[in-house]
This record gives C-alpha cells, structure tokens and sequence, in this order.
C-alpha cells in the first residue's frame, strides 16, 4: 500500500493547489483490504481462543492496522503536510500516557499489603433481583431461567 | 495607638483554650516516623531556604547595583552561557533525585506494617469515626473539641498498631498530624495504615482530611496513648458486656455510633432534631404529611432515613441498615427515655418487669 | 469558511466575476495571504480538533481498560450474553463503506465531478442513517425493554454476576457518546450536499467538505476499536 | 474613545465607536476582531476575579474565629462567637471561590484576554487564524458563565471545586445544582479547547516575514505551550464532567463504589486534566514575566532558547505527573514513580527563574508598577516553587496532603504566580490597550498592599499546614486561632490593594493622558504601531529586522535615542558567547 500506485490523477487539476489527488482504485482497494480485516478480526475472535489477554491482543492490533489504513489514506495524512501527524502522535501519547499510568495505580494496589485492593461486591443485581421479585417478575425461589420477559441466556 | 497594638495582639493571640494539652504540631513527636520524617522535612525547608535567600540576595543585589540612571546604558553582557546554563539544570536535578530516593525509602518504612501489629477495625461515616478492637471493646469516653463530642480512642504505647479502614458512604482520611500518618478512607474498599505511638500518657489530636460534607469540620476525634496493661485493661472496660440496660447502651451508643454529630440530647436543633421530647411527638415530613413518633416510626427512620425527611432539616442521615437488633432497641428505649411520654412507658414496661420477676419468685417460693 | 464574503470595513474587496463557477470565486479571508495558506490552516485546525475528540472517547478506553483489568471474566461472559456480535459487525461494515464514499465524494470534488460529488455524499449520509437506525431499533430500545439499563435502575433478572450493571454502563455511555457524535456527522455532511448542491466544491476550493470528511472518518475511527473491544472479546 | 488619525478611513483605532450606543454594542458583540474580543474577554474575566474574591473574603471571614463568628445560621440565634454561615453554608463559599476562580478566571484570564490581544500583534499578523472561531468561542465561555452562574443563584454548589466522587453525586436536593455547574464546566472546557487550537495555528501559519521560530517573543511560546495544553488535556475535563453529569442523571455507576465503579478512577481521570491545568495558569504568567524583564531591565533575556524549550518542557512533562494529587489515595508503585517523575517538572520552572535573575545581571532596571510586579513574582513564585519539592517527595506530603500548607502552596504559585503576572503585565501592556497611561504612584501602592497583603494571609497557613491545620474546616481546634487571624487580616489588606488598582484603571480610562505607542521601550512588534492598535493593526505589514529583546543595539521604535542611550558598538570580540559570564 506503499505511495507508488497512487495515481496523480485527474484532467483539470489547478496546479496553483497541486492538492493530491488519490485514483478511486486505490481508495477501493483500502476498502476492500479494510472490510477483509474486520471479517478475520470477528472470525479469530469467535472461533480463535488465543487465551483471555491474547485474544484482547490480537483485536487491538487488527484494530489499530485497521485504524492506521484509514487515518493514513482514507483522511489523507501519508501525503498531508508533517505536523498534522505530529499533532496526531502527541494525542496518542497523551491518551497512552493516561490510560497506561492509571492502569498502572489501580493494577498495582494488591503489591505491598493485598488488604488495600480488596473491594466489597456491590449488591445492585441483588437488589434489581429482590425488585423483580417484588413487582412479581421473577417468581422468588427458582432460578432465573423462568422469567417471562427474557430470552434464556444463550 | 498602643491600646489599637494591644487589641491587634489581644485579637492575634488571645489564648487558645486547649482541650488537648500540648496542643498540635511538628513540635509533637507522637509516633517514631516522626524522627525520619522530621530529618527529611527540615533539611527539604534548609534546602530551600538557601537556595531562596541565594535568589533573592542575589537579585535584590543586580537591582540595586544596576538600577536605571537617565542617559546611562545598560552594559553589554553575554547573552547565555551553555556551562553555566547545565550547571544549574544538573546540580538541582541532581539534588532532587537524591531526595527522591531517601523519601521513598522512608515511605516504603511508613506503609509496610510489621506482622505482629495490634489490629483495630476503622468505620468512617459521615461525620463520626467508629473503632472496633479486637475484643469488641468501643471508646465510649467522649471529649469536647472544637464544639464537637468526639470520642476519646486508646492505643498502647511501643506497640505497632494496624488499622483497618474502610467507609460506610464516601471518602474520608484519617490524618494524625502528631503522628505524621494519612491515609483516605475509601467505601466498598479496605484500606490500612499502621503507625507505633512513642510515648505513653500523651494525647493527640485526629482529623478527618478528605472533604466529606457538611460535617467534615467536626469529624475529630483524641487519640490517648496508654501503657500496655492500662491499654489492655481500657478494652477490657469498654467491652459492651450484656448487663447494661438498653437505655445505658443506648446512651453509649449515641455517643460511638456518631449519633452525637447531628443529634442533641436535647431539643437544640444540629443537622438533625434534637431528641428531647419528639417520642410520641407529632412530626411534620417535607411533603406535608405527618405522623406520631412511636417506635416503628423511630425504627424506620435509623434504618431507612432517605424515605421521609423532617421538615426544615436536610436530607443526608446515613443510614444504619444493618446494625445489630440489640443496639437497635437500645438506641430506641435511650431515645424513649429523653421524653416524658418515653419515660412513663419505660417504667411501666419496668413495672411489669419486677412484677413478672415477684410473680418467678413467687412460683418458686410456693413450689419448694 | 466556503463561502467568502467580504467584512463591512474590508480595506480592500477583491474583484469577482460573475462569470467565474461559485467554487473558483472563493477568496481567502484578509488575514491569510493565500488559498493555499488558508487550506492547510484550516486543515491544520481541524487536525486538532480531531485529537480532542480522540481524547474524548481516550476517556471511555480508559474506563473500559480499567474494568476490565478488575473484572476481566465478567466482562467476557457479559459481552456473550449482553450483545449480539452480528448487529456490530453490520454497522462496522456500514461505516466503512460510508468512509470510502466520503473519501470519493472529496475526490469528486478536487476533480470538478459535480454529480458524482453529490452521489457520494448522499450514499454516506445513507449508511450514517442506517447505521443510527440499526443502533437504536435493534440494540437500545430490545434492551431498555429487558431491563438491561445501567447502573441502578438495572432491573434485568437473569444477570449472573455484580458487574453486569458496571459492563452496560461503559456500553451505553460509549456507544451513546459515540452515536452522537454519528448524529453530528450526518447533519454536517447534509449541510455539505446543501453547499455542494450550490456548486461551491470544486478543485480550488473544497476545504469544508474535506474537514467535514475527516470528521466522519474519524467517527469510523472510534467505531473501529468499540466494535472489537465491546462486541467481540467483550 | 482616541482621536483617530486623519489619513485614510481605515486607520481608525479599535476602540472607535462604529455610529450610536445600539450600533457601538452591535458592533463589539459581532466583531471578529481579536482586540475587542481579547477585551471583552478581559472585562469578564476581572469580574470573575472579583467575584471569586468576595467568596474567598467571606471565606477568612468566617475562619476568624474557630467555631463561630457572628450569627448561627442554622438557628438564627445571635451567637456572640457564632458562625457566620453553617457549615454548608461554608462549603459552599469554599467550594464557588475556588470553582470560579479556576474556571472562569485563572485559565481563560491570560491566554484569552491577554493571550487573545497581543498573539497576532506581537505576531506581525492582522487577526487570530479563525476570526469566527474566536467569537464563537467567546459565546462559549459566557454561556458556560451562565451555566455556572444558574447553579450559583440556585443556591450553589457544596463538593469542592474537584467534584470528587461519590460525595458529588449523592445528595438529591441540590440534584440541579451540581449538574447546572457540571454542564458550565464542560462548555467552559470547549472554549479553552477552542482558543488553544486556534493560537496552535495562528503561530503555524500566520507569523511576519522574517519571524523564524527563534525570532519570536518569550510570551508567544509560553502561550504556544499553554495551548498545546489546553488542546491535549481540556478534552479529558470534558469527559470527566461528562460522565459525573450522566452520573447523576441516570446513576450510571462508573464513579460510584455502591454500583461497581472505583472513585479513585475518577480522581485520575479529574487529575490527568488537572495538573496540566495549573500548567495552563502559570506558563502565560511566565511568559508575561520574560517580557517585563525583558523590557524594564533592558536586558536580552539570558538564556532565549532554554526559556522557550523550557515552555515546551514544562507542558511535556506535565502530563506525566498529576498522580502527586493523589498520593494518599494511590498505590505505592504508582506513588513512587509520580513522585520521581515530580522531581522532574520542578527543573524546566527552575532554569526559567535562574534566567530571569541572570538577565537582570548588567541590566538597567527601571522600578515602575510592571517591573515592581515582576520581582514580586520573582520572590512569590520561588516560595511556590520550593514549597513543591516539599509535597513532592512523599513522606512529607502523607503529612501534609490536604493540610493549609497544600493551600498556601497553590496560593502561592497561582495568585502568587499567575495573578501578579497578570497584574504586571495589565500595567505593561495598559497603555497599548486602552491608549491611556494610569498614575504610577497610586498603582505602586495598590501593589505595595498587595504584595504585602498577599504575604500575609498564605505565609501564616503554611505555618500552620504544617502544624496539620485540616483543609476546607468551617470550625477549627483553638490552636490555630492566631494563624487564621492574621491570615484573614492579610485578606483584608490584599482586598484593599486590588480596590486601589480597580481606581486607578477606572481613573485612567476616564481621565488617563494619552499614551504614546511605545510608553517602555520595547522592541516587540505591538511597539511599533499606534496605541490603541488600528483596526487592522499595522499600517504595513510588518518586516521583522531584529530579535525580540535586541537592546543593545537597536534603538526602540517611535521613542527619542536620547532617552534609550545604546552601549558602544562591539569592536573586540571579548563578548563571544560562551566566555564566562564577567
């Protein structure tokens, strides 16, 4: 997908803008390259089982290749002037950065004494059952599967 | 003008009537961070010191020598300096990293706790702290500061003591100021903090340091530094052993369960109503409806406070879901027994009490 | 910023001709110096208008990280249950097509193909449409019936574990945030084929439909990480 | 308004009225023209100062004393200590001081007002890069005014400017209250989102002929940094203040421990934005500082490039360390390497202090009220800065965290810092606004009270922070009594200081004499035309021949050689640049 095959195109093209100007083929073939993407990232996640993380892994970085395919020739970035990518890069660092030292903090809180990351189990569910069952949507001592109003959970 | 200096001063530092003695602050030396974290804070403020008097020295001098005088120009002089310029983005950068190090290793030392720490289980809600030691005792001594009953907490002396916190309904902070210690105060989460009180017979003062609502401001509480067997024999003291009668658990629970915080015992009126006389009462709701104050409507209110609110009052008692039925029918009969309607009850329920015993012994004395 | 005319108290009003197509009358405003510098400023401008937004949904990522890390099982099996993986997979379809018509539709435009400017636009406002209708017919309104509302008022009976509620909430609030910003989109690109219906795109002078493009692109942007992240591995 | 000059009927001053009262009004509330718009900007933002200041007025008022002042709000019995206002009553001064004072004054007072004015002129360009932007962005940050405003006439809101979670969103009462300055807060964020994009660009694109990256003014890269801030961290804001609204509406739970959600996930979603903000507030307060130096001491700033890359550093790294917010309630891992990563930020404010001393080396200070704030700075700022290594290394913060030594802290870095730079340099650049010169005496003593009335109210709290004085306390222990005293008769001073200066600007634009373009000497672009600017700002466009602070050798425009004497042209080459300094 390198800039080889992008056609300098069209008859009338002003040259005082000499704005780039991508062939319709090209765009087609990101399209299409685009849509086999997806097809392979909902095949590997349905039937592929790489493990919890890995499977996380592997969507991330369909999605990213996905999402560097768009952004560098849908939006026009390979052939724009360079800080529009630099200011692209400097907001995925900043949201990295964000997400990367939070997850750090709150991942980390079990390391020195395990008590400080033990968290209560809210009871919302529990109070949302004891509602059901109180508006008599849910008969009380069965099992869930009986309700009425919800397809049995697949 | 001396009488306006006097009344400035009288007004500075008319004297502070002190409820704990020897006050709060860094001159307080209550737990044994306080060496280490002492060193650390003066040679920080030594440090800066110098480095401060140094600018300011320095540029008071260049103003003064280099002042503007008409017609005289300012002399030529280099415009930047690279060795001089990495000198002094080195040398403190240096300097804070090696400060960086010494503070970590003294906050690894505050936040490790030794294995055989003393544990006390902590509930903060909102406006009361609540400590639960291990034999189930509970402070029931109270003491008066900043116009506020705060319960009075026992530690021993050279001995680690672990606290295990956590909130019944938002953030609040334990903070010892003469201990040196902080830690927030987290709901649906435990969090723990330990600290070793140097010097027995001393007392400190407890703050509550995250914002937590309109009694944030009051939400104190005295720490009191005993020896060991004096501590052991506190505990054993405040135990809430089955003899008491309700209305005096009751009256101890008014004060542990951070009831004192809103409520009166009279009918001077906080956050909440005072509670004298409202038993049997007739009570107005926001929404106009209104209702007599007999049991289940003072049951109803602990436990499920949000459904009706007082007229003129706000919306934020907590609620106690949960608490033991014992404490519970304490708490009303201690209720009970602060209005007229309330006592009579009490003591006609007492009266068929000792009649009911006459009747046992009675029975007993005819059977044998 | 397409149309261009002149400020009351402009020093001077540049001369137009009538004869001149409606795209090659546009002239820079005064402070610029040329067409040229006036396109990449706005490009420029609209570059980092796209980093705050990416930062914006930087925050749902975050929650969702987060979550995840504490949960991680009960997300997966809430996304099983919760979602159904084909609904997302049609939309994403949808929103990729509607990018590619959008980049065609700025092609059209550098290359006077007045028609088929206008052709593209309305096939992307189309797939915006659909993709809006899929969303809220077949994904919200099957699921506010069954209880399965975030947060507190979750009432759905047949949830298995305490953080059911917590998953829902990160996928309402995201695709909400994200549906909205599908909302903008197609009222920013219906105003493009108004302009564009006035013949005011052409080579010379296309910039607020290219800016309007990089919007819509990078809403498929986001929609291509939420997909994965919420419908597949959950 | 100014005479206007006589040549052709464009080269009328800014402030010239366009026809009668309706026409004049219509005009300043549709113009695109980034002077009046910087004005307007300045004008809403000073009365947000003031409104902030009364809070905080009544703020110490009622800390005068440590349980209660005058009247017991509650039960309305005359108390003779009684407090002033209920405890809520308190949190919600505290809470609407600081609100209003961090949104609708410190972040938007330098960048917009100041910001707004001097870019495109110090520039050499005739408007912003987005002239409709700009208005629209200042209808933003009214109606995110309003929205504050709304929730303050209803009564206010009691969460602590940092809305922490779940305090902010339990309370059903004042539901509307909360949500009203949620809403205001997110607008307010757009409106920073906005004038940071459109600085970013007009600095890209829209700089004079001969005007390289290291030809331009110390202020403009502060205010380059501050916008790459505003544009990288404001979004984040907008989501935070997002979620607490839906929060509130439709009990989302992401925030809410009882439903799931962690509050210390929104205390770093609120600090990631945070920390950079105040990194907002300071950068243009330092960059108004490299121009007061620069020209009241006639001194090429010591040091040109490292103050500039030290901008762009500060806003760098200032996105690495907001978890120092947070070290109380963070793990220890996370601790450690926050507080490591402070250290670092205290070095680019550092370098730029020794710079500003440096170039006062060899200089000629002249001490008007500009120069007279700018030591100020000097000297408040340091305090501010080395009070942070304090709350950096963590020991000593687990001590100090939300004590009065944190407020005397912040005070002194942004009051200290921001609020004295901005004073200084609405004083320098006063004249080239407004084309009136203000009476020098009478704004000196209005910064003597200042300075001193600043000094005085936050250097007792750092005494008693230290001493584990609680924050946000409506009743304290008696032994901080004499502290709050002496800090709420500090207040006092600092009030009176600000109503001195409030004269003296009203009196200079009523009854001022008319300013000459260039009253300083300075070198920098907006010196060189008319005093108040043109419509468009230069008769000509600009060429710019030398550096921005080139004293030694170029004589000042429109100003007499007489009175700016240049030093002897170099004939040795003694002065080479790397001798050391002599």
């Amino acid at each position: 997908m390198s800039a080889h095959d992008t056609q300098h195109g069209g008859a009338d093209d002003h040259g005082s803008h000499g704005h780039h100007v991508v062939s319709w083929q090209f765009l087609f073939g990101i399209l299409v390259l685009l849509l086999i993407l997806t097809g392979l990232t909902v095949y590997t996640a349905l039937e592929v089982y790489l493990g919890d993380t890995g499977n996380l892994l592997l969507a991330l970085f369909i999605a990213s290749f996905k999402a560097a395919l768009v952004v560098g020739f849908f939006m026009h970035l390979h052939w724009d002037n360079k800080f529009n990518a630099v200011a692209l890069l400097f907001c995925l660092l900043a949201g990295v950065t964000f997400i990367g030292f939070t997850a750090i903090d709150i991942g980390s809180r079990h390391m020195v004494d395990p008590k400080r990351a033990e968290m209560m189990t809210p009871e919302v569910v529990k109070q949302a059952r004891e509602r059901a069952i109180a508006e008599g949507r849910l008969e009380p001592d069965n099992d869930d599967s009986a309700n009425q109003n919800e397809s049995p959970p697949e | 003008m001396i009488s306006l200096l006097n009344n400035l001063c009288g007004l500075l530092a008319s004297a502070p009537h002190v409820p704990v003695e020897g006050g709060v602050g860094l001159h307080r030396k209550g737990s044994t961070f306080v060496t280490q974290h002492d060193m650390l804070f003066w040679f920080i403020f030594w440090l800066s010191v110098f480095f401060f008097v140094l600018l300011m020295g320095l540029s008071a001098y260049f103003i003064f020598k280099y002042r503007r005088r008409p017609g005289v120009p300012a002399q030529r002089s280099a415009s930047h300096n690279t060795p001089l310029e990495l000198t002094w983005s080195v040398v403190p950068l240096v300097i804070l990293l090696g400060l960086f190090f010494w503070a970590f290793h003294v906050y690894m030392d505050m936040h490790m706790a030794p294995g055989d720490a003393e544990e006390i289980n902590v509930t903060a809600q909102k406006w009361a702290w609540s400590w639960v030691y291990d034999n189930g005792a509970e402070a029931q001594e109270t003491r008066r500061i900043a116009d506020q009953d705060v319960p009075v907490f026992a530690v021993p002396a050279d001995k680690p003591v672990r606290l295990i916190m956590h909130s019944t309904d938002v953030i609040h902070s334990l903070y010892v100021p003469d201990f040196r210690v902080k830690l927030d105060v987290f709901p649906m989460r435990y969090t723990t903090m330990w600290f070793e009180a140097s010097k027995a017979g001393e007392e400190h003062y407890l703050f509550c340091a995250e914002y937590c609502g309109s009694g944030h401001s009051q939400m104190g509480a005295v720490i009191k530094v005993l020896e060991m067997n004096d501590y052991l024999q506190w505990k054993q003291d405040n135990t809430l052993d089955d003899a008491l009668s309700p209305v005096e658990l009751g009256g101890i629970l008014y004060r542990t369960r951070g009831c004192n915080a809103c409520h009166a015992t009279d009918d001077r009126s906080g956050e909440g109503p005072g509670w004298a006389g409202i038993y049997g009462s007739e009570r107005r709701f926001t929404d106009g409806s209104t209702t007599t104050a007999d049991e289940n409507y003072l049951r109803s209110q602990i436990l499920d406070p949000s459904g009706r609110t007082l007229e003129g009052y706000r919306n934020v008692m907590p609620s106690y879901q949960g608490m033991p039925e014992r404490e519970l029918n304490a708490l009303i009969a201690f209720i009970k027994s602060l209005s007229a309607k309330g006592r009579e009850e009490l003591d006609a329920v007492e009266e068929e009490i000792e009649a009911a015993l006459e009747e046992a012994e009675e029975d007993e004395n005819s059977q044998d | 910023m397409s149309s261009n005319t002149p400020q009351s108290g402009e020093g001077f009003a540049p001369a137009v001709d009538p004869s001149l197509p409606p795209w090659q009358r546009h002239k820079h405003q005064p402070h610029w110096r040329n067409n040229d510098d006036e396109y990449q400023g706005a490009k420029l401008g609209m570059w980092l208008f796209l980093t705050t937004e990416l930062l914006l949904f930087s925050g749902m990522f975050c929650a969702y990280t987060i979550f995840r890390m504490l949960h991680s099982e009960d997300f997966e099996r809430a996304s099983h249950k919760y979602l159904d993986w084909e609904i997302g997979a049609i939309n994403t379809v949808v929103l990729l097509i509607s990018s590619f018509t959008v980049a065609l539709a700025i092609r059209n435009a550098q290359m006077n193909q007045q028609r088929a400017l206008k052709i593209n636009l309305f096939i992307t406002i189309l797939c915006g449409l659909f993709f809006l209708f899929a969303k809220i017919f077949y994904e919200y309104i099957p699921k506010i019936q069954e209880g399965k509302v975030p947060g507190a008022n979750f009432s759905y009976a047949g949830a298995e574990s305490a953080y059911d509620p917590l998953f829902m909430s990160i996928y309402w609030v995201s695709t909400a945030i994200h549906g909205s910003h599908v909302v903008i989109g197609v009222g920013l690109l219906a105003w493009c084929l108004w302009v564009a219906s006035k013949r005011r795109y052409g080579p010379t002078h296309y910039t607020s439909l290219e800016n309007v493009g990089l919007f819509w692109h990078l809403v498929d942007l986001i929609w291509i990480f939420l997909f994965p992240l919420l419908y597949l591995v959950g | 308004m100014s005479a206007s000059t006589h040549d052709d009927h464009h080269d009328v001053s800014y402030l010239h009225p366009k026809g009668g009262f309706f026409a004049t009004v219509w005009d300043w509330m549709t113009t695109i023209d980034h002077k009046k718009i910087g004005v307007m900007y300045l004008f809403a933002t000073l009365f947000a100062f003031f409104l902030g200041g009364v809070f905080a007025l009544l703020v110490r008022m009622e800390l005068f004393s440590p349980t209660k002042t005058i009247i017991d709000a509650v039960t309305e019995e005359t108390v003779v200590t009684g407090q002033i206002f209920s405890p809520d009553t308190y949190n919600r001064l505290f809470t609407l001081h600081g609100a209003i004072m961090v949104f609708l004054f410190i972040i938007p007072a330098i960048p917009a007002a100041m910001g707004n004015f001097f870019l495109p002129l110090m520039l050499g360009a005739k408007d912003v890069a987005f002239p409709r932007l700009n208005l629209m962005s200042w209808y933003i940050y009214v109606t995110g005014a309003a929205f504050s405003l709304i929730s303050i006439l209803l009564g206010g809101v009691d969460t602590g400017w940092t809305f922490y979670t779940p305090y902010s969103i339990q309370g059903d009462e004042e539901h509307w209250r909360v949500v009203f300055m949620t809403t205001g807060v997110f607008i307010l964020g757009f409106s920073s989102i906005l004038t940071g994009m459109n600085f970013i660009v007009t600095v890209h694109k829209l700089r004079a002929p001969g005007m390289g990256w290291f030809d331009m003014p110390l202020f403009i890269w502060a205010i380059y940094a501050t916008s790459i801030i505003q544009v990288l961290a404001t979004p984040v804001l907008g989501v935070t203040v997002l979620l607490l609204t839906v929060e509130r509406l439709f009990k989302v739970g992401i925030f809410d421990p009882a439903l799931g959600g962690d509050p210390v996930l929104y205390q770093h979603f609120f600090w990631f934005y945070s920390h950079p903000a105040v990194y907002i507030m300071i950068l243009p307060g330092m960059g108004i500082m490299s121009e007061l130096i620069g020209v009241h001491a006639r001194k090429k700033i010591f040091g040109y490039r490292a103050v500039a890359f030290s901008s762009l550093g500060i806003a760098a790294i200032s996105f690495i360390v907001w978890g120092h917010h947070m070290f109380t309630a963070q793990g220890e891992l996370a601790s450690a390497i926050f507080s490591f990563l402070t250290f670092l930020v205290a070095i680019p404010s550092a370098i730029k202090v020794f710079n500003w001393v440096a170039t006062l080396y060899k200089g000629s200070i002249a001490l008007n009220t500009p120069m007279c704030y700018a030591l100020g700075f000097l000297f408040t700022f340091s305090i501010g800065g080395l009070t942070g290594i304090f709350l950096g290394s963590l020991p000593t913060d687990l001590h100090l965290h939300d004590t009065y030594f944190i407020v005397a802290h912040f005070h002194y870095v942004m009051m200290g810092g921001t609020a004295i730079a901005f004073m200084g340099g609405l004083h320098h650049w006063w004249p080239k606004m407004f084309g009136k010169m203000y009476s020098e005496r009478w704004a000196l003593v209005g910064f003597a009270l200042v300075f001193i009335g600043f000094n005085v109210t936050f250097f007792s709290q750092f005494l008693m922070g230290a001493d584990g004085m609680p924050r946000r306390y409506a009743t304290y222990v008696d032994e901080f009594m004499p502290f709050h005293r002496a800090s709420t008769i500090g207040s006092w001073i600092l009030a009176l200081g600000f109503f001195v200066h409030l004269f003296v600007f009203v009196h200079s634009l009523i009854a001022g004499r008319k300013a000459p373009p260039n009253p300083w000497g300075g070198l920098t672009l907006e010196w060189t035309t008319d005093s108040p600017p043109i419509e468009h700002n230069f008769h000509h466009e600009p060429l710019v021949q030398h550096g921005p602070y080139d004293f030694d050798d170029v004589v000042p425009p429109h100003c007499d050689p007489a009175d700016y004497p240049l030093p002897e042209p170099i004939e040795s080459d003694s002065l080479k640049p790397g001798r050391t300094m002599h």
